[in-house]
């Protein structure tokens, strides 16, 4: 049995991701052809033996609910542990302005049931492959009091994420609030962290009693004197997706085929919920390449630099350059989609030309028809 | 407890000695068809789109695949808390222990599971065919015609009658004669091998044939002519649409290459009879630089750098730059090296081809590699 | 396939059951030993062949969502209809001020989506065995717009339900706004709605476009010249259960052998979570009559004419009479219940004495410890 | 695909002819047991409860409804992506058929189910014993020794030694000796027929065992005395708590009236060990006025307006006024009339005892009514 439960923490989760967030949070953006961000760090905790994951839901949660349903693609439908969807209780309206804590406090039942002498807490918003494992022993062997998960990265993240600073002995000096000086530091936050039970329910309740109500801010950031806090550095691909250019570049990185194998080739799958769909259907007159394409796809045109999710027909004489196309959309013959996010079930209607820029993406909403 | 009114048989012990390789560790309801699916798959399809809820799989001859396979049902919403599937491998009883000696055979055999339901029809199908078939309209036929037997039938081209169980109706589709492969046939209209029965008269039908020494437990052979000799009402049910028997390498290969067609007559992206299936934990497939795809039926897991063109690839397959695969059907997780050539050739689960190798012709037979095998490239 | 959709709405469901509904909704209320107040209709349904059933979400359904699951329990896990929970969007908070019609244009997706003709709609605080299948057979023989179940009663239900007139013709001439008139009529609104899609979209619609956003008042109730609403009488047993006095009284009601056999052991199941509680044990000393004990019970004392839920412990001397006990409550030794209900996991300790009266029962919070 | 350290085989094929009529129509393993469960209940609770997650169930004898009632796995949450129970029938392969011809022959039959999770251990357990255990304490010791074999063992009263396989042991609890059902037994350390196995090591065995003619294909009887020839590390596990071979009518009936202490020694209420089962519907268990029970346990679905001393009632069952329940097992669903009397005595599923009939006796054998009889009034 693992000794750790995981909480997957979707309170006032950093979204800058625009539209794609007007009917869902950012745990259910769908992302990569076939999967919602959530799914990462829900797989790299089930992949890393955890058996039981409370999801904090806080607004806009009836798509996660729907996929997530009964944690069966995770093998967490279970009669002991499994999954735990928590939403905030909505009779009180004020405290969904309230941060984080808060709803740790109200949900210290899960966190008291629970065997487990370690607790994971999350964001859904990480893209990669990690395993748990590692991370608590060094946690145990370092004695330290957290362990928070950072990489060390070479260029702009084009996310919102918090820069720290470790010290040589591994110890984080410092911690930063979102982006305020980001050249500071090469470290990044992946907001992880792993911490005896015993420790965080003491953080919420006594931030809680001090007025203080962020669990990162209020309970961490404010608290590195007295904490040990220690840093454990991820090296493997690491995508960070909250803003629409993190979207984009993080999907474009994709189509890099050793970026695509670590993903979602390693031993350790990224589960996420069953769609029935056929194989994806290429006719005659087919032009693809270097895409990334769903089941369910039937393509007729011309798909280049793209990643297609499910469903999405490019009919005759289309041509879909440097673009991502969520699950249902159809592209009319010969219209002409570049550098742009087209939204569940968009329709293209035939002849139509949407070009966007590399650093502006031309971005249609959910079930628009252009 | 409830009854059911209509409770599906599904034979599934079929050997399918004529696909070789195939199914040396599988049974045939259990081979890869169209990318993505099995051949079970269809009939299960068939059954919960049309609302029977109820199957019971005859399974007996490697069965461990398919039991797995099928679990409790799920993929196909069969997990139903009162019906749903059930797997009924041969078992002991007190008086002692029978393997099935034949279809009918094994329907009698399992006569408490039908009784359970307490059902009024019974469907007998076989887990062998590819096509898609609304059982719940057969049935209204059924009690519209009062048959008390009714079997769907399609036309075949005459060369090809006389390997099938031919009918000959008269002009209400009342069935007066039939002939298990004919060498001379009257008809053309071919059994497809799905039967609904009125569950009173079959149980006394396989009683009868069980007693009888000389049957061959066979509902073609022995049940349905019992049946016409004491002039029950036996009648056809016309089929029209895609129907495919793939006991054979070519049939399974021509029912693969059938999907390829620009608008192929077996329609699977249709949103209103979805064929389900076991879906594997799979990425979107990827499509490199310089590869290029045509005519093809891909699923999710394949990585592409080569050419492919008029094949079926299924997930997990890997094809390297300057490959070329024509006319094929590639099953789950083959590995195809760098200008490595695969035509008209149908390659089992698991091989690995080298760089360089070649297999098949662009003409004539159909080749077929059997799975986890090894093909290298040849010397000289 | 079943031709009608069900909606069990949750939404302003009338709620005067107090303390019981601290915690949860309505729809969540254990009710007869093992079940909540909702598995009776969610079971009518699904016996009646109703294949797709949503559940209206509105407030404190933590519990309920937990119980319900994914629908497992009743057969609605299915891939295609099955059961749909769907809460309230709750970033935008002022919608939970507002009436159901709201609610149901938030999710007319859900309607539309469907290939039923015809759409029930039920509260969930109603306790029966109802084939909904002759309600459909009599809305199409009669051409009514909009079929109504009602019941004829003798005494008071003491519950808050809305009297019906209905003429000679089976046509619902008048509906009065909760008891407002208790006397004026026997006939009861049991809150089940049968009627055409169209028909339900076109009220949701048209109603909020004036400004009018309650189903029944607004909906139906101002209507009643304008569409031919019909009654359908319901004969079987029946508990309208949504204040203290009915939750008793409908209670104690299933200790007649009659009614407990009509509810719970006719062909069609009520359906419930399961629990893996070994069945009730009684040792030397116990003295059980008329009355329903659930599995894992211990009795080791005295228990009469009340109504125990799963896991109860009542320890040596200990007494209950005419109470409601609910999950995983103990009774120390020597302790007297009597004229009680009492909310999960209360413990009395040893020989503490709680008597209530037969009109105003002593109840107590859950978890509490006296 | 992923490892399983420990794989367990559940041997569920026994036909137990001891217990008569209840194994009419079921296997041993499906007989109902304790108000609720059935037997194999508790071997499946114990793997859930230990952390073992792969279980493959043999069946072979009147498998049907123990096939529906494992399903897969779901009451014990056992229903897992990768793992979970699997239940395993004997088969056809292209080599020709065979039914298990003995426990270690069940296992060899399914060495590819095995294989496929690469185990480094495998737990064999049988389902028709009523114990609580945490194998993965077992699991750890037999680590900790080193061993090839762990065996079980209990300490049993000498003058019932002779029906156990007997273990011989040194101080170090490793195994010097095993006779099976010895006439002269030299220890009183009795076999619980639950082992653990280096998996590397019981292949070897299991081979060297198909190829043996003379073998009868049985753990205690041939696989453990051949890895004993060959010193093998073979270590004994002592185990202290309840512990109950249920195979005959009278060991059956104690075992059920040993819940019925004020503190048995099997707790079922043990919220950190929970038994689990199907649980079919019923509403709570309504006990009239005028009803009189006492050390009994109870389940959902019944109503009793009797006297109810001592006994086990399982779901459904009612009885009537003035009826009288001592010392008996009463299974699912039995109606008994009123002012009937039942003493000493296990009443089948479904079965009517009509109004004023009496069974049994208050001393003496205990009477066994199998299932869906109907027991009248004596005349005169």
């Amino acid at each position: 049995m693992s000794q750790i439960m995981g909480v997957i923490n979707l309170v006032n989760e950093p979204d800058q991701l625009e539209q794609l967030t007007n009917y869902r949070c950012v745990s259910s953006v769908p992302f990569g052809g076939r999967y919602r961000l959530i799914d990462f760090v829900m797989s790299n905790m089930v992949n890393s033996g955890i058996e039981k994951v409370a999801v904090f839901a806080h607004t806009k949660y009836r798509s996660l609910m729907d996929h997530l349903g009964s944690g069966k693609e995770w093998d967490l439908d279970r009669k002991r542990g499994g999954l735990f969807i928590l939403p905030p209780a909505v009779d009180e309206t004020r405290e969904l302005m309230k941060g984080d804590l808060y709803n740790f406090n109200r949900n210290r039942d899960y966190f008291e049931r629970g065997s487990e002498q370690y607790v994971l807490v999350t964001r859904s918003h990480q893209v990669c492959q990690i395993d748990f494992r590692p991370v608590l022993e060094q946690h145990i062997s370092t004695g330290a009091d957290i362990t928070m998960i950072y990489q060390e990265v070479d260029s702009d993240t084009f996310a919102r994420a918090r820069r720290i600073d470790v010290n040589p002995d591994g110890r984080v000096t410092m911690i930063e609030e979102y982006n305020r000086s980001l050249k500071q530091s090469k470290k990044v936050s992946m907001d992880m962290f792993l911490l005896r039970k015993e420790l965080l329910l003491e953080i919420v309740e006594r931030s809680l009693a001090q007025g203080y109500d962020y669990f990162v801010r209020d309970g961490i950031m404010k608290n590195l004197q007295k904490l040990k806090v220690h840093g454990y550095e991820f090296n493997g691909h690491l995508g960070i997706v909250n803003t629409i250019p993190s979207y984009y570049y993080n999907t474009m990185q994709l189509l890099q085929p050793e970026v695509w194998k670590e993903l979602f080739l390693s031993r350790n799958p990224i589960f996420t919920k069953v769609k029935d769909e056929p194989p994806a259907k290429y006719n005659s007159e087919a032009l693809a390449t270097n895409s990334l394409i769903a089941n369910g796809c039937v393509i007729e045109g011309k798909v280049q630099n793209s990643v297609l999710f499910r469903g999405v027909k490019i009919h005759k004489g289309a041509t879909v350059i440097n673009s991502i196309i969520l699950q249902g959309c159809e592209i009319g013959e010969h219209a002409i989609i570049e550098n742009a996010i087209l939204d569940k079930d968009v329709i293209i209607r035939p002849g139509k030309v949407l070009i966007g820029d590399q650093t502006a993406q031309f971005v249609a909403d959910k079930r628009k028809v252009i | 407890m409830r009854t059911k009114e209509c409770v599906a048989m599904l034979l599934a012990g079929g050997e399918g000695r004529r696909l070789g390789l195939l199914t040396n560790q599988l049974a045939k309801p259990a081979v890869h068809f169209g990318g993505k699916y099995r051949i079970i798959d269809f009939t299960l399809s068939n059954c919960t789109n049309s609302g029977v809820d109820t199957v019971g799989v005859l399974t007996q001859y490697q069965p461990l695949v398919l039991n797995s396979y099928l679990g409790i049902g799920s993929p196909w919403d069969l997990d139903r808390k009162y019906g749903g599937v059930a797997v009924l491998p041969p078992y002991q009883r007190q008086k002692g222990a029978d393997w099935y000696r034949g279809t009918a055979n094994a329907i009698y055999q399992n006569m408490s599971f039908i009784e359970q339901y307490d059902p009024e029809y019974v469907l007998v199908i076989s887990g062998d065919h590819i096509y898609k078939m609304d059982y719940s309209l057969m049935l209204d036929y059924h009690k519209q015609k009062n048959a008390d037997a009714t079997i769907a039938v399609i036309e075949v081209k005459w060369e090809e009658a006389s390997r099938f169980g031919i009918m000959a109706t008269d002009s209400q589709w009342q069935i007066t004669e039939f002939a298990e492969k004919p060498k001379k046939p009257k008809s053309n209209l071919a059994s497809m091998g799905i039967y609904i029965f009125s569950w009173k008269v079959l149980k006394e039908y396989l009683i009868k044939d069980e007693e009888d020494q000389h049957s061959s437990k066979d509902f073609g052979k022995d049940v349905i002519p019992a049946m016409l000799r004491d002039q029950k009402n036996l009648v056809a049910y016309p089929f029209q649409g895609y129907w495919k028997d793939v006991g054979t390498i070519d049939s399974l290969w021509e029912a693969n290459m059938d999907l390829l067609e620009n608008e192929p007559s077996l329609n699977l992206n249709d949103k209103s009879w979805r064929i389900y299936s076991q879906n594997p934990y799979q990425p979107s497939m990827y499509i490199a630089p310089g590869a290029d795809v045509k005519r093809s039926m891909i699923n999710e897991g394949c990585s592409v750098f080569g050419q492919v063109d008029h094949s079926v690839l299924f997930y997990g397959v890997e094809v390297a730059e300057d490959a070329r695969i024509t006319d094929s059907v590639i099953m789950p997780n083959v590995k195809i090296g760098k200008g490595a050539k695969i035509h008209r050739s149908i390659i089992g689960e698991g091989t690995i081809i080298d760089a360089g190798a070649e297999v098949g012709n662009t003409d004539g037979d159909i080749t077929l590699i059997g799975g986890f095998d090894h093909i290298k490239l040849a010397e000289g």
